[in-house]
């Protein structure tokens, strides 16, 4: 009765698989199969080369502000690895390498982040959802969704990626503790890549982890070496089978690295050293899949070497096309009134009428 | 057709169309078990299970949030907020989430939700329960916000706003959730969105109004009338966005006057938006100021003092007279 | 470097020193000066009869809504009870108890439950807050009042009171978020009474205890007998002491139980059994922390009903000063355009003449 | 005297402040170390220390929920939101705390902040990041909601904005920031909230504006001097609540006519306020109905087409003159 230790079933683990050296626990290790580990190689090159491309684009003015995901690969391409086609992601806005591998084409992103609203179209077929931009506000999507799921008696799940800042903001909490309640197939993906544009993580919480987060909503959490594409997948795959079992929500807490700017509009030698930056580039996910793909036999420095030039015309076929298009798609500045309603409010129709008005004036007086 | 009270009603309208589409799905703080604390939502958990009728934590964003994701998953979630003056904990996901999944996603995916929330004074009750914050939402884009005024009104808006594709905002007056009866019709009664109801025709003045001012308004045509040789034009707005002008310019450009009124403060009001629209398509026709008659720019008192705030017959008949007075 | 456990430097303890049956931990028992636990035992005794009191005169149309604390005076008044006079109090709805053993009046409760707008007008040097509904939007408020302490160089703490429910908006964990990461002198204090109207705590969350929530943002958590006035005591002084040590914020969860209505619109026989209520009735924390004075000689049977005589005699008294004031406090209805800003606006000054001018007409067609 | 750009003038406001006052703390998102991402408040942590210019973790609802603490207790906290478009995180503790606290306890505890925020467009800005939203504010009784057009009303406004006694949002036209300098005086010049400036005389038409709609329209009053021979007179709100009728109410009983500007979208948006004091304070003065140039009623587009949707000198001239017309 006086004062006692109250027994929590909780133990907040960490794993990594395939560590910085290329050492791979085998106890661990997942069997997979090699298309599998080519094609998340792939992706993982792809996302890396096409952060490089559109940071160039955007340094040329010919792409808007965009974040990059240089680092995350690993993060996020082992998280979406186990998910089917029929399971809904929900990205936040850092995620574009995992959506791609999720059928989401080049072109999407580089119409978002070059102003068109053609952009943010997502096939509703590949339940990707659009990219999120309010900090953590769609963490409750997935909740929702997975709610949505559960009652039509499927067996898919949804999976929401959010960074370390997001972790802070009230609606993370109340996703986690909705999601508990429900016990929802969600799987929480928190990319903790150490910094929130000038935060680092461990201003943003004085918890030792962000997987123990998890703690206060009565769910399982983990924190994942989240430059370890196989210790990712593994915590995925878990998550994944836990809440396809109907055993609920998980909290997977992948350690990763924002190797580039937050945006392009970020500078962030005012907050973090150049040391700090070099000490991650030693833990480049990439570097590190691809040591273990050569330690496998499953690819060849010259085949590595082909990858990235096939995965490069793929990107600079994307952008001619991109560039083709474009202008065509906002040719009629009237498309801004498009899909905010399934029907246009009359007082709308008569706003854009007024404008077709003045455009054709305008027109007039020029021609 | 029964005699129906507006609780009644809009409980009808849920009980009807979770039978009749198993994927409208009612949820809130306390609307399962307990049937709200209005008893909106009584008898839907029994009859059909807590997985379509259910209770929440206590978390604003969450509900909304949650069934913003639900929407887009294909369910048509109706959500209660337990009182207007909560709501703006769900702000961010009403006007980053709500409004815009359907634009962002160029129509790929869609927020087929409903939110609906007690709303307004008349109840002595508690601070930041008896607010009236209409035009927050009306100048939100992407959201629909309709008011009913009585049983029938707020079965068939209820239902619209249910089938709806977008997310409606509905704001259900509770003073007068018991307040009377009305005959509802059985089958299921739809009332478009976007349009305003004439409730009595007048040649003289426009009154135009919504939700419970709709009482005391009537009740000043009947004195303007009786008293005044007077005849009123009363317009039920229901809709505040999209917003009907069409109905009371028409009136106006009849009429040449007009008052607006409503229980939100003054400034930046809905009675501003009415005021604005009547100058762009009737200001020829107006013989006389449109006056406001509306909650004062101050928080709504305390029970002791809230008839105070609260525009009244009197205010109104007041304002008439005045606007019909030159 | 596989898989492994991450030690993390939490424990969650339940604290309980006077048991149901009245058996006291020895060990544990704080040695408190007879005369504090008498006031205390007095502010108990008050808190429930004001309560009934309010009760009735609600049932007769005397006053508004209220929400009743019956059952919850140990957990408040216990919190409260090692604060200094300088410490700041930041209660929620359900604390008057502990606001009136803070020195704010009975007749301040009775004015607000009665519609009257100066029961919101709490003496500032008393540093009670006025009461907060909306759920949890307080808890910020705590901790940047301790933020100012701090940043002052004082030693007080601001104490924050809330329920069970408010464990689930998103703010709360913000707060705590936020005061972890400042470390600011704040006592959170979770009421967990059961219910959040109708909702179950166990509905709430799916967490075991409220107390572990602490761990998500890496601060301590303690779970105590809410109906054991000495526990609750003690874990507040140890959080009060940590904070003033400048050693950060806590949160206590004390378990207690509300006993009555959850306001007076509320019928807590349509989600809740008789037996429950019984079950908690038997744990009354009056009861019990009167049987540890009568055991320990500081009252006598009749002491105990003289004490609740002189209580109310001061709530009568209360009653009728209040009910022969009351009318004079709104005869002017123009009040309710004071307070809103240091300034009243010129156009808020308008709509005030506007109104005196009808109200003028009134009286004068009336006269 | 220097002449500064608005990042700076608001910079130089915050930085004397601080020195002369040491409860004022400046607070929020990346504003400490980073010195906020448009650096309004670079230098300041250098120079004040962590303890009163610092980083938050990343919570809206956090930084104002703190920051009402903060003001409660006597301090006077200067928050920053990162984006306007973020702060309905906290939209809840703004208008139920931060708005009220004064109220609540008749006086006893008051509130006295500021929170700052870039808002609109211009600046080729990703979704949620060019929003204008100001009529929330304004229709939310106990706050008040200020916004400069430049380097100099910025820096008066937001001094006054600290020593104000009542909370006060404070939105700062981001796509102005660094656009162009103005001499700013060196003593710490206060303008007075609640009060609008005329900035260009004229007896023809009245143009209401403000924020980074000013430069516009000062353009359309240069465009319809010059060609159409119409000397417009140009009022800058600055303050939209308090809002200043008197000072627009006056011009139009001069002029006869008006033409009210703003990016935030029509419908209950700001213009509709205006209006609406204009048909109370100036009716029979009007000789045309008084027009908005508005935002339209939908989400501002990403960049390719936002040029579209601001409003633009070409579209001020074109109401001016369709208002002149009748
Ligand atoms: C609600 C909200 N507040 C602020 C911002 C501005 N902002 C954009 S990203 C960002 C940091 C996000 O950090 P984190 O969650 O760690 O994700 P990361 O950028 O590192 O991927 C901030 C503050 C925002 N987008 N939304
Ligand atoms: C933000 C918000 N949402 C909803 C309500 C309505 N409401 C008032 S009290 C309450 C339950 C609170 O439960 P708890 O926090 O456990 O406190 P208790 O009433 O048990 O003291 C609710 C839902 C509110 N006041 N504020
Ligand atoms: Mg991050
Ligand atoms: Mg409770």
């Amino acid at each position: 009765m006086p004062r006692r230790k109250i027994d929590l079933p909780y133990t907040i683990e960490y794993l990594s698989i395939l560590d910085e050296d290329g050492n791979v626990d085998t106890d661990l290790e997942p069997d997979l199969p090699d298309d599998l580990l080519l094609a998340l190689y792939r992706a993982m090159v792809l996302g890396r080369r096409l952060d490089e491309r559109m940071l160039r684009l955007q340094r040329q003015g010919r792409l808007g502000t965009f974040p990059p995901i240089s680092g995350q690969e690993a993060s996020q391409l082992g998280a979406v690895a186990p998910l089917r086609e029929s399971d809904w992601l929900v990205p936040a806005f850092r995620e574009f390498a995992a959506e791609i591998y999720r059928g989401r084409p080049i072109e999407s992103f580089l119409l978002l982040y070059g102003g068109y609203p053609q952009g943010g179209y997502a096939p509703p077929e590949q339940k990707n959802l659009p990219l999120t931009i309010p900090v953590a506000t769609q963490l409750l999507h997935a909740v929702g969704i997975s709610y949505g799921i559960k009652y039509r008696g499927q067996d898919d799940v949804a999976m929401v990626f959010f960074g370390d800042g997001a972790t802070s903001e009230g609606e993370f909490y109340e996703a986690l503790n909705f999601a508990g309640v429900f016990q929802t197939p969600t799987v929480f993906v928190c990319q903790n890549n150490q910094w929130a544009i000038s935060l680092p993580r461990k201003k943003q919480t004085r918890a030792e982890t962000l997987a123990q987060k998890a703690i206060a909503a009565g769910i399982p959490g983990i924190q994942v070496d989240g430059n370890d594409l196989l210790a990712v997948y593994v915590a995925s795959r878990e998550a994944i089978e836990r809440a396809r079992a109907g055993d609920g929500p998980t909290l997977i807490e992948a350690v990763t690295y924002r190797l580039s700017v937050h945006t392009t509009a970020d500078d962030p030698t005012r907050y973090r050293t150049e040391e700090e930056v070099a000490e991650w580039e030693a833990r480049d996910p990439i570097v590190r899949f691809q040591g273990y793909l050569l330690d496998k036999g499953l690819v060849t420095e010259e085949r590595i070497q082909e990858l990235g030039d096939e995965v490069e015309a793929e990107i600079r076929e994307a952008v001619e096309r991109i560039e083709q298009q474009a202008e065509e798609l906002v040719k009629d500045p009237l498309i801004m009134f498009d899909h905010l309603y399934a029907e246009m409010p009359p007082y709308v129709q008569e706003q854009r009428e007024q404008l077709a008005r003045e455009l054709q004036e305008k027109e007039a007086s020029r021609g | 057709m029964a005699k129906l009270n507006m609780v009644q009603a809009i409980n009808l309208a849920l009980r009807q169309e979770m039978e009749s589409d198993d994927s409208v799905m009612v949820f809130g703080q306390d609307v399962g078990l307990e049937g709200g604390v209005f008893r909106v939502t009584e008898g839907l958990q029994q009859q059909f299970g807590v997985e379509r009728a259910f209770d929440t934590p206590l978390a604003e964003a969450g509900i909304v949030g949650m069934a913003i994701g639900m929407a887009v998953y294909g369910l048509k979630p109706v959500v209660e907020i337990q009182f207007s003056g909560f709501s703006y904990m769900a702000f961010q996901q009403l006007e980053s989430q709500a409004a815009r999944i359907r634009w962002r996603s160029q129509g790929a995916f869609t927020v087929p939700m409903v939110v609906r929330m007690p709303y307004a004074g008349g109840v002595r009750a508690l601070e930041h329960h008896s607010e009236s914050r209409e035009a927050y939402w009306a100048h939100t884009p992407g959201l629909k916000m309709v008011i009913p005024s009585g049983p029938r009104t707020a079965r068939g808006l209820l239902l619209s706003a249910i089938r709806d594709p977008d997310p409606v905002i509905f704001y259900e007056p509770k003073s007068i959730y018991r307040a009377f009866r009305e005959e509802v019709p059985d089958d299921p009664e739809t009332i478009p969105i976007g349009q305003a109801q004439i409730l009595r025709e007048g040649k003289d003045i426009t009154l135009i109004a919504y939700g419970a001012m709709i009482r005391p308004t009537i009740e000043a045509a009947d004195v303007l009338s009786k008293e005044d040789g007077v005849e009123a034009e009363v317009i039920d707005l229901l809709s505040i966005y999209p917003l009907d002008h069409q109905a009371f310019a028409a009136s106006v450009q009849k009429t040449g006057r007009a008052v607006v009124i409503h229980e939100a403060p003054r400034s930046f009001g809905p009675g501003a938006e009415v005021v604005s629209r009547l100058v762009e398509k009737s200001f020829w026709y107006l013989e006389a100021p449109i006056a406001r008659v509306a909650g004062y720019d101050i928080i709504i008192p305390l029970f002791q003092l809230e008839n105070y705030y609260l525009p009244g017959a009197d205010r109104i008949v007041r304002a008439a007279r005045e606007t019909l007075s030159v």
